[in-house]
């Protein structure tokens, strides 16, 4: 097959991505921070770190610690503001032939709302996520995501005041994704990004205080993966807008099993520690498997796992 | 633009009971290097991070690293062999800035290998204090010898050079104002230290920070530092500071 | 310090075991398999394969799959029923100086019942297990465990029958472990277990298949570790009935995670498939640990850690 | 009591695209081992399950396994080097039953492993049948003509050996009945279908089954397969089974 019949296009709410690469929200900073490394214009969509209304300092250090397969991160959504950002961030971005998503969250609802519309107006952003895995601090840091009548209105209120296409990104700590996902599409999400991190938490036997000075943090990498697939594959089995999933990848293959299981694009963060090109890399690797399999559209990947039917569950 | 790349493991040598030399080669690239600079180095495979070091030497297209096995990763590199390829990132980080003339340099347990590094690309202009917890712990004394104009080793238990810590020797060499910019690598507690010291007696002072580091290159912001202008990321914007810089130095 | 004058022991639900270190159900067969390796009398309890009312044939294979630091299983709950574990399989266990726990379930309400009966009365098994992970055919597979009602419910009814100490294992496929295990204290357990499986899923690219031949299946091992520390932690946190800790358990510094987070006990599950001599190696550097900390009690060990007060949590 | 231990790869062996000879040594512990059991290696420390592999042979205190690399975990283990140490636990599972006289051995891809094993313990009394792709994919055949009776190839491209696959390879030699015992390893495929054959004619057969292992004891219930006496683990009560026990054979 001729590579350049390879068609790798793919649509999220309207928007066109040259190909399903995304990058995942904070582990590529505002993009620039790995300008040196690739041309970001390769990326099918570059999302940025959430931010918020105003400046956040985050959590205090040790912020990450190392787990088997994974890293725990407790940040604390530091970040520049929706302001800073427009100015200072937003014009390198813009010259990049990308699509750019702003990841954004609040501490209180009326943050949520005004972080939305600013950003809503600022030209250069492509389209929004929403992560509302975050706690809410003004009924006791119980998280938007878990509670669905909370979340229905913060949806709700966030969607009418945003035009610019709306991805909400769903928290792994649920009992049912399935239900998440449906609630955030009968709120008017145009897409979903699944998973954001699991909580965990790793201690320092000799000191016996937690590794992160937050105690918890969100556990990411090649250990959440099963969880992610299996989460990816069950919303996009249930709601009709597009998923986007994540989770752990770190190469070609992984992204395909996302790709497969469901997922419209895929996003890559842990990975880019590791290797600041494994986006390229990835994008790279699926035209291999493309041409290696004969497949000239990425659309007949996509949703393309064939299940078993005797499938029980314990 | 890489920076990226596979090295292989040219030469491992055991200093001492916890400090180990790497020397690695990489046909494929090594970049132009500063003393102060490090590389995020791969430890073993079934590490997903990668974990930063500073650069001891980078002659005749090699690179050399200083370490001391502290933890998993650590011990895992020190069981890597010769003909062993692993993957770095580097260089990364801003250099210590050029001394113009005579320096001192203050250096505490593995910060000897960043000071190290600037010794020899400065060959015979820095006064060095050189600091362990005992004789054990002092490693590659003569090749120091050489590189440094004058060198005071000191230990805590008083086994090797002066006993004390190498801040005490410092100051108590330089009871008036040394004319000479500090530059300092070695535990957090030496570095507040004689950044207050410094700033007291108004001299140039830069230190280098350590935290724990997931990218290397300021993405994902796990490595901040509270500086005077606001939070910086020890891996992009360090490690070397000025002393100046560092709220609670 | 001496070594004998360590005391390792601790009680759990009125029972004493000579050590913290347990096994987990379905990964340490029926004992037998693993009594050539090392005398079982060392262990602190040994709890052995999920048992029902009749024998159960599990999952068509493959049922296991290996994902970053972790492995993916859907055996299926085979077992040789609760008659013949009775019949054949406990007389051996009995032979052993240690706490025999039979972890139990079902398909319907009544053959919980039943079963627990049926092990209650079993001379030579000192304590029930409830797993209530597993989905409840009756209605619709809905996993007895993540529905507080039916979980009321279901703990009532087997708290009535069973007279030796319960306790309850809990799933980890939750927004909320605090309430689940407040909820099991309340219904009259002795002790909590956690945490089960996480349901994930993996894919054969290739073939566009899953791995598993039941689709998904529990990923356990070191990947799941931070998810349970944590989750241990928060339940120790809000019940007083003590917490058996399991997760990804390899090494005794994994266990000593597990006990400063708040466990009383540890059990270990796929470490056992990795290394036979698991549980024994950990037991031994448990006691490493103590004497080079100069702890003489493990009660010392057990919740001592000393978490930050500045934390928030995203 | 204990068969779980470090073992040093004393060589490997390239022999051909994809097959690979292993030698092991263990200061510790090498335990008697019969042909058809199997060891459980582990094959890179970022792996958590050990893959099981085997006997190919047991001389000398040594190790041998013969493999395929088939995926990340074969792929990594031929990347280990001699002087490395691996986890090994074994032997494990049930061998072949010992031959009384001579005896059909049949063997498709790396299932010649367990066979070969089979005919060095009994040298001279096997019949070989031993089928592959092509020519590439056919090992050790100078090896295997010194142990067995006779040799028969089998590629299906027919690029060395009679065309076809091995088992047609026996079929249309033996078409009365051979007086002798059939022992086979290769796909699951081939195994069903000279079972069957030989079930008609009523000839023991003796076949080693394959499926995904966790334990390798017996504990995990992963490698289960459907026997007339209900479900059975491969590891434990296999991977030699009657073809009688198989259902579906
Ligand atoms: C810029 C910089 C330069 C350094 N240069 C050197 C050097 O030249 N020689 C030397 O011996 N050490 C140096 N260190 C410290 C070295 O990075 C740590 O000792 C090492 O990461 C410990 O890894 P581990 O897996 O053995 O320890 P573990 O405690 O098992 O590590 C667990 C995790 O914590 C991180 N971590 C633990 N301690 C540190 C630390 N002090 N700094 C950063 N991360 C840490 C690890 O990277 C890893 O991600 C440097 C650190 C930094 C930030
Ligand atoms: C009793 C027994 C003896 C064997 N002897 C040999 C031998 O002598 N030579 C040889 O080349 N191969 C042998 N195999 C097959 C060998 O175990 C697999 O090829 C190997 O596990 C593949 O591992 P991987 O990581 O490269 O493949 P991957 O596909 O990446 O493996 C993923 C997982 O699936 C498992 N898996 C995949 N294929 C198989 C398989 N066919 N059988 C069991 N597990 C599998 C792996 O163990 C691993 O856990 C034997 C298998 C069994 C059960
Ligand atoms: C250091 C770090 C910072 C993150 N910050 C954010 C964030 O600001 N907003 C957000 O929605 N997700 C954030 N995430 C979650 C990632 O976007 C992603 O959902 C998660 O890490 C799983 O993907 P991965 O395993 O590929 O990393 C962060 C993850 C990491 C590791
Ligand atoms: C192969 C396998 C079978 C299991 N079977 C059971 C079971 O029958 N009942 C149960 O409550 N838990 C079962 N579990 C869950 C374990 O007991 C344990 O809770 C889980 O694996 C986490 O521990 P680990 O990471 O140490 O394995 C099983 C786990 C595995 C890997
Ligand atoms: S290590 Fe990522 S920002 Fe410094
Ligand atoms: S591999 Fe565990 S039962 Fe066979």
């Amino acid at each position: 097959m001729n590579d350049n019949a390879l068609n790798l296009s793919v649509e999220i709410a309207g928007l066109r991505l040259k190909n399903p690469v995304m990058t995942a929200s904070g582990t590529f900073g505002y993009g620039e921070e790995y300008a040196e490394f690739f041309d970001l214009s390769r990326l099918g969509a570059l999302v940025v770190k959430g931010l918020s209304l105003r400046p956040k300092r985050g959590n205090p250090t040790p912020r990450i610690a190392e787990t088997a397969s994974g890293m725990l991160n407790a940040i604390g959504l530091q970040n520049i503001g929706v302001e800073e950002f427009i100015g200072k961030k937003l014009p390198l971005l813009r010259s990049f032939d990308t699509v750019i998503i702003a990841n954004f969250f609040g501490d209180t609802f009326e943050e949520f709302i005004d972080t939305a519309e600013a950003l809503d107006r600022a030209e250069g952003v492509h389209a929004l996520e929403l992560n509302i895995s975050c706690p809410n601090k003004q009924q006791g840091w119980v998280s938007f995501g878990s509670d669905p009548g909370l979340m229905r209105e913060l949806l709700g209120a966030i969607r009418a005041v945003v035009k610019k296409p709306l991805i909400v990104k769903l928290s792994p700590n649920t009992a049912d994704i399935k239900q998440a996902a449906v609630l955030a599409q009968e709120c008017g999400a145009d897409a979903l990004s699944l998973i954001n991190t699991l909580t965990g938490m790793a201690i320092d036997i000799r000191r016996r205080v937690p590794l992160l000075a937050n105690n918890t943090g969100g556990l990411s990498g090649p250990a959440i993966k099963p969880v992610a697939v299996r989460m990816v594959w069950e919303a996009s089995n249930v709601v009709s807008i597009p998923v986007i999933g994540m989770g752990g990848i770190m190469n070609s293959s992984d992204a395909l099993e996302f790709l497969i299981a469901g997922a419209r694009a895929i996003a890559v963060g842990t990975a880019n520690f590791v290797n600041p090109l494994s986006t390229v890399q990835i994008i790279e690797g699926l035209e291999r498997f493309m041409s290696e399999e004969g497949i000239g559209d990425i659309q007949d990947i996509i949703g393309s796992l064939r299940t078993y039917n005797n499938a029980r569950s314990c | 633009m890489h920076r990226l790349f596979k090295a292989r493991i040219v030469q491992t040598t055991v200093l001492s009971g916890s400090y180990r030399l790497l020397t690695l080669s990489s046909e494929e690239y090594i970049r132009h290097c500063e003393a102060g600079q490090f590389f995020m180095l791969q430890t073993g495979s079934e590490f997903l991070l990668k974990r930063p070091f500073s650069i001891f030497s980078h002659r005749g297209g090699l690179l050399y690293f200083l370490y001391c096995i502290r933890g998993k990763g650590t011990k895992r590199l020190s069981e890597l062999r010769e003909g062993d390829f692993i993957e770095v990132l580097g260089p990364l980080g801003k250099a210590y800035p050029k001394p113009a003339g005579d320096f001192i340099a203050l250096a505490g347990g593995s910060g000897i290998a960043s000071i190290y590094c600037l010794l020899e690309d400065n060959k015979g202009k820095g006064h060095l204090f050189y600091g362990a917890k005992e004789k054990g712990d002092i490693v590659l004394a003569d090749s120091l010898e050489k590189v440094s104009k004058v060198l005071t080793i000191a230990t805590e238990d008083g086994s090797l050079g002066v006993k004390g810590n190498a801040l005490e020797a410092l100051c108590s060499k330089y009871q008036g104002d040394p004319p000479m910019p500090i530059y300092a690598c070695g535990p957090k507690q030496m570095l507040m230290a004689v950044s207050r010291w410094a700033l007291d007696k108004g001299l140039p002072c830069y230190i280098s920070l350590e935290e724990h580091m997931a990218c290397g290159v300021g993405a994902c912001l796990s490595c901040v530092v509270e500086t005077r202008e606001g939070l910086k990321g020890i891996c992009k914007d360090g490690p070397i500071f000025s002393a100046g810089e560092i709220i609670g130095a």
